[in-house]
């Protein structure tokens, strides 16, 4: 097991034939990713790394059956690739880009709201499940397999912590980046409960930074349904008030998005903080 | 790209959104001002009502004073450099309504409330439910009932009429691009709905598509301001703080993972340059530049780089290329690891730079250099 | 058990202050429906045969949780009262009207399509299962509890061969039209799925008529999948070739929707054929 | 409403969709002939091509032969009275090209075949895999990459220009609510697509929001037929058939079981007329009229009523109104039951008339009154 990617994982590279999808190609394939198909139009019978290339998903499905899709097709083309995608059938589509029009994401996010498509991103550096399946860019060795869950809007800030935790010898189940918004396919509640209900995670861990909410609606999850440990590192305590700091969703509204007062719900929710990735190492060996 | 009221206004007339009969006034052409009429500041911040922006005066010479008066003001560090001169409204009532999107929801949202004015900020946070939110499903479009539900909520009677405004406002929040288009108040008068305000924001993302919509109004812009646009950073987002630590990183949640442990560490970033998680030696070399043109007086300069879709080498290439081209006296701190990593090292010596692996070691480090350390 | 409609279903019925609306609401309490709710805009307060009126379904489903919905909206403005159902996360909608301008019809199915949605129509008689509820125009008194579930896209011909199994004193699990199209949100093939899953269900009955594929789908669906026995009538064997008879889908189209083709595809598939009413009495016997 | 082809153009035109340059052509005006051109009849049905209903002409005189000959044909029983007139294309290629909806599916359909011109039908029943048939999301809309599929599968190359023709299309079929919008052939000329006819037929339920699309096409039909549009038979269906004994029924099913049950007891219906499930006494009234003043002839009439919607009591008011005002002479072979059955069957007892309840027996009384039993 593990959430959303595991053995069984059969990936689908759209943009496959551009600089970032040959590189992100190979880096798949080297971590043992079993990537069976890549589309780019009017590149059909061409290979990228061995994997052969079709012009449409439908046809890669019909010949190859992936079920699940990353993404490195151009911000203005993404909906329409990501619509492709959807309508081929495929479950889980990971938007790697930044700068997707916001209409085109909120457009293809209600088309995937219930018809049980999964969208990471947009904007996102994809998903891991160490020593099974990496749909993303996280760097293979800051990984090792085990049992902690851990998701981050951040890229960096999930290699960061899966660094320290691999370097500490403890393994992940899953590490999961959404993006850095200020629209989210997949929110961090979303992936708790994932972890609540995955039997191979045992402990959540779940980082965090200012700005915006969606802390707040997975601390209100936690509180109600998780009886697994949860340790949490917001980040941003030392942030300016007021001050955006990349991610448009870090910018303090009222009290909302503070880093207080997401430490102060994760802890009614019955999270244990962490300052640092090395204090969630600690936190982690206590709960073992 | 935030707009002015009276480029929002401009939009509104074009997408038959009734607004008052009003004219732009700058330093050099007060031609359009006129009496009775409400002389109203043109920023591209908020709260400028509460901040004496807004002036209605009866006769020309008031009004002659008014601008006078509101061109010398600056709201929130902005200066005023232009008015936008309206006719005064016979004023029924004062409501709010907004289209914008829930990013946590992944919609768009329309926000109505009947407590309309300048206070809306503090209706949201001590009188929540007197706000309307709708979720709108984009590809549907608004509905019927909810312009229904809308109309109830405000308590205006004539339903077809505020459909209608509605409509037209959901028509340009989808076919301009916005990401906000607020109109605070819209006001009651006794010919129906009036735009009094308008705040709109439309889309970055969407500027290639929108081509004409972004020159003209930049250039708008840049006109009344003299300057040529922002720069553009490209990915980069920099935000200078009051330290001495200066601060680059190739993801914003280590970036403030890293101020953090700055601050814990007893010192104090002297700003947050942030790189995007997708970026290119150029960007590198343009985040020095960035952070060593603003902040002179820096005492170190610590780069985090954690490498997923970034490339260790070509961050290695952007740090030596400015270094090269540069004097830098100041002691230099590079975490670096990730993708392409080997090479990225390799690179790094082959200048004579160090390289840090553990990012609690590198932030200690530079502050200790900061306070003077070696 | 039954489908579509049991002791549970607790009917919303929209356009209820209407002549249809009033007329059908009293029919529906009579048969013992659990009618909990109405909806016409500008008559919240008011009630319909004891039943509350609202001014919106949100409002209803926060007062007495509906589960279903039955719609007399007149068919300009049907399309925004089913959205208005499906996004107060009603699953069961059943459009009576005809007239519905047919983009709307499609923008209706593809909302609800994937979002676990059931439409019924538009144009649909509706559906009962007799004893526990009728959401529809179903005339009670020719229809009674058993073991024969009858899908039919005509409402007048299901109520007649409801009336003649009732009067043989053979009963029915459910008795659902579809609607005489030419779009359906439900067919054939959707409805024998559900009697094939139902262990209520022990025969089924299939009514088709002359034009269009739905009953060659079903057939095909029968061939795979259904193993309880199926009895069919097709009407319209004596209709002259290339001539519309009332329902839109009835025109014959090359050899595919003829009379003949269905009679032969259904008898391939395992279905017992009858030529009248009568007789589909007389197989349901045998089988029985 | 079905559209002829030169109504279709005129659409096809405001929407920017490339049509040859052409004339309308009637006996009492052939101004617009002109030659060299394609001189082609306008008629609703289809197979005009191969009925000799399309003439390409060279000069001025074979013009004006051909519109003399092509305008006194019938085609299909349709009298020609009009023909369109078109410059000849230089033709590379014929597309098919389509967008409708698949009712059993539930959703909009775009069909492309490289196989265009007449025989499409031929085509689609022998090789059915010479045709694409795309699904399109009615919310979504068209996307790119079945733009890009169709291109690829008729093999034509600019596929920017394809997009932006069937993008039209698509949006034509949209806007106008149509159920069908062919175009058979398009074809490739050295300046790029062009549709060389057009079939469209807008769906009827929608036109209470295309009033001026309606009001507009039915005119000018009216204009060329003499005929101010078809009789308006509300949700009445009428077919005239061969036999002696009348029909109405108020289902289709139940009618076309009805049908199948005469021609087994022996006898032969005069027509198929069908109320629909939810009509009123004035629709019942109408529906006899109909029958008695087209089928003079027949010998009983077959009135077969289970009511669900409908109301048995307006029934039987619906047929003794129409008793009361005419003198009928043939036998009426009423079966009524459902709805407010109580109610009709006394309303027809008081008015001296049986009433059956079983199907079976009523048609077989009305088959036999019609072969002269009692």
């Amino acid at each position: 097991m593990a959430i959303l990617v595991d053995r069984d994982t059969r990936v689908l590279v759209q943009g496959i034939t551009g600089k970032s999808g040959i590189l992100q190609t190979k880096s798949l394939i080297d971590y043992g990713t079993a990537v069976v198909a890549g589309v780019t139009p009017g590149k059909a019978g061409t290979a990228v790394e061995g994997v052969p290339v079709f012009n449409s998903v439908a046809d890669a499905v019909r010949e190859v059956s992936p079920n699940a899709a990353i993404s490195f097709v151009p911000p203005l083309f993404a909906k329409d690739a990501a619509m492709e995608a959807m309508e081929a059938g495929i479950k889980l589509l990971v938007l790697t880009m930044e700068g997707i029009p916001k209409h085109d994401v909120l457009d293809i996010l209600s088309y995937a709201s219930g018809r049980g498509v999964r969208v990471l991103g947009p904007g996102t550096a994809g998903v891991i499940s160490p020593g099974k399946c990496k749909l993303g860019a996280h760097p293979a060795r800051m990984f090792r397999e085990g049992k902690v869950g851990v998701v981050s809007k951040s890229g960096a800030l999930s290699y960061e912590v899966g660094k320290t935790l691999t370097d500490a010898g403890i393994g992940q189940s899953t590490v999961v980046a959404l993006g850095g918004g200020p629209i989210w396919g997949t929110t961090q509640r979303d992936i708790v409960k994932l972890f609540n209900e995955d039997p191979e995670t045992e402990i959540i861990v779940l980082l965090g930074e200012i700005g915006g909410g969606t802390e707040i609606a997975a601390a209100e999850y936690i509180a109600e349904s998780v009886r697994k440990p949860v340790v949490s590192l917001i980040v941003g305590r030392a942030a300016p008030e007021g001050k955006s700091l990349g991610h448009a969703g870090a910018i303090i509204r009222g009290n909302k998005g503070t880093a207080a007062s997401k430490m102060e719900a994760l802890e009614k929710a019955g999270a244990c903080l962490a300052t640092s990735p090395a204090q969630v190492v600690e936190l982690i060996r206590k709960l073992g | 790209m935030k707009l002015y009221e009276f480029q929002g206004k401009a939009l509104f007339r074009e997408a038959g959104i009734p607004v008052p009969r009003g004219a732009v006034v700058t330093a050099s052409d007060r031609s359009g001002l006129f009496a009775p009429s409400a002389v109203k500041a043109q920023v591209l911040s908020g709260g400028r009502g509460k901040a004496g922006g807004v002036l209605l005066v009866s006769t020309q010479a008031e009004a002659e004073k008014a601008a006078g008066s509101i061109l010398s003001m600056e709201l929130k560090g902005e200066p005023v450099r232009a008015l936008l001169v309206e006719e005064k409204m016979n004023i029924r009532a004062e409501y709010y309504l907004a289209v914008t999107f829930d990013g946590e929801a992944g919609t768009p949202l329309f926000m109505a409330s009947a407590s309309g004015g300048m206070d809306i900020e503090s209706v949201a946070e001590h009188s929540p439910e007197k706000i309307l939110k709708l979720p709108v499903d984009p590809l549907w479009g608004l509905t019927d009932y909810k312009l229904r539900a809308m109309a109830d909520f405000l308590g205006y009677e004539n339903k077809k009429e505020f459909a209608s405004f509605a409509r037209k406002v959901w028509t340009l929040f989808r076919e301009k691009n916005a990401v906000l288009v607020e109109i605070n108040p819209l006001v009651v008068t006794d010919s129906g709905l009036v735009a009094l305000d308008s705040k709109i924001e439309i889309d970055d993302d969407a500027r290639p598509r929108l081509k004409d919509l972004f020159e003209k109004n930049l250039a708008e812009q840049a006109a009344l301001t003299g300057v040529e646009g922002e720069a553009d950073h490209g990915t980069i987002t920099y935000v200078p703080l009051e330290g001495n630590v200066g601060l680059i990183s190739d993801g914003a949640g280590t970036g403030m993972l890293t101020l953090d442990l700055i601050r814990d560490l007893g010192g104090e970033a002297a700003d947050f340059c942030e790189m995007g998680g997708l970026t290119s030696p150029e960007v590198m070399y343009s985040a020095m530049d960035q952070v060593f043109s603003d902040k002179k007086d820096i005492k170190s300069l610590l780069v985090v780089l954690i490498g997923g879709f970034n490339r260790m080498d070509e961050m290695a290439e952007g740090i030596t290329a400015y270094l090269r081209e540069h004097k830098v006296s100041i002691p230099l701190v590079v975490r670096l690891c990730g993708t392409m990593e080997e090479e990225g090292k390799a690179i790094m010596k082959e200048a004579g730079l160090p390289v840090y692996d553990d990012l609690r070691t590198a932030v200690a480090d530079a502050v200790r250099f900061a306070a003077g350390g070696n």
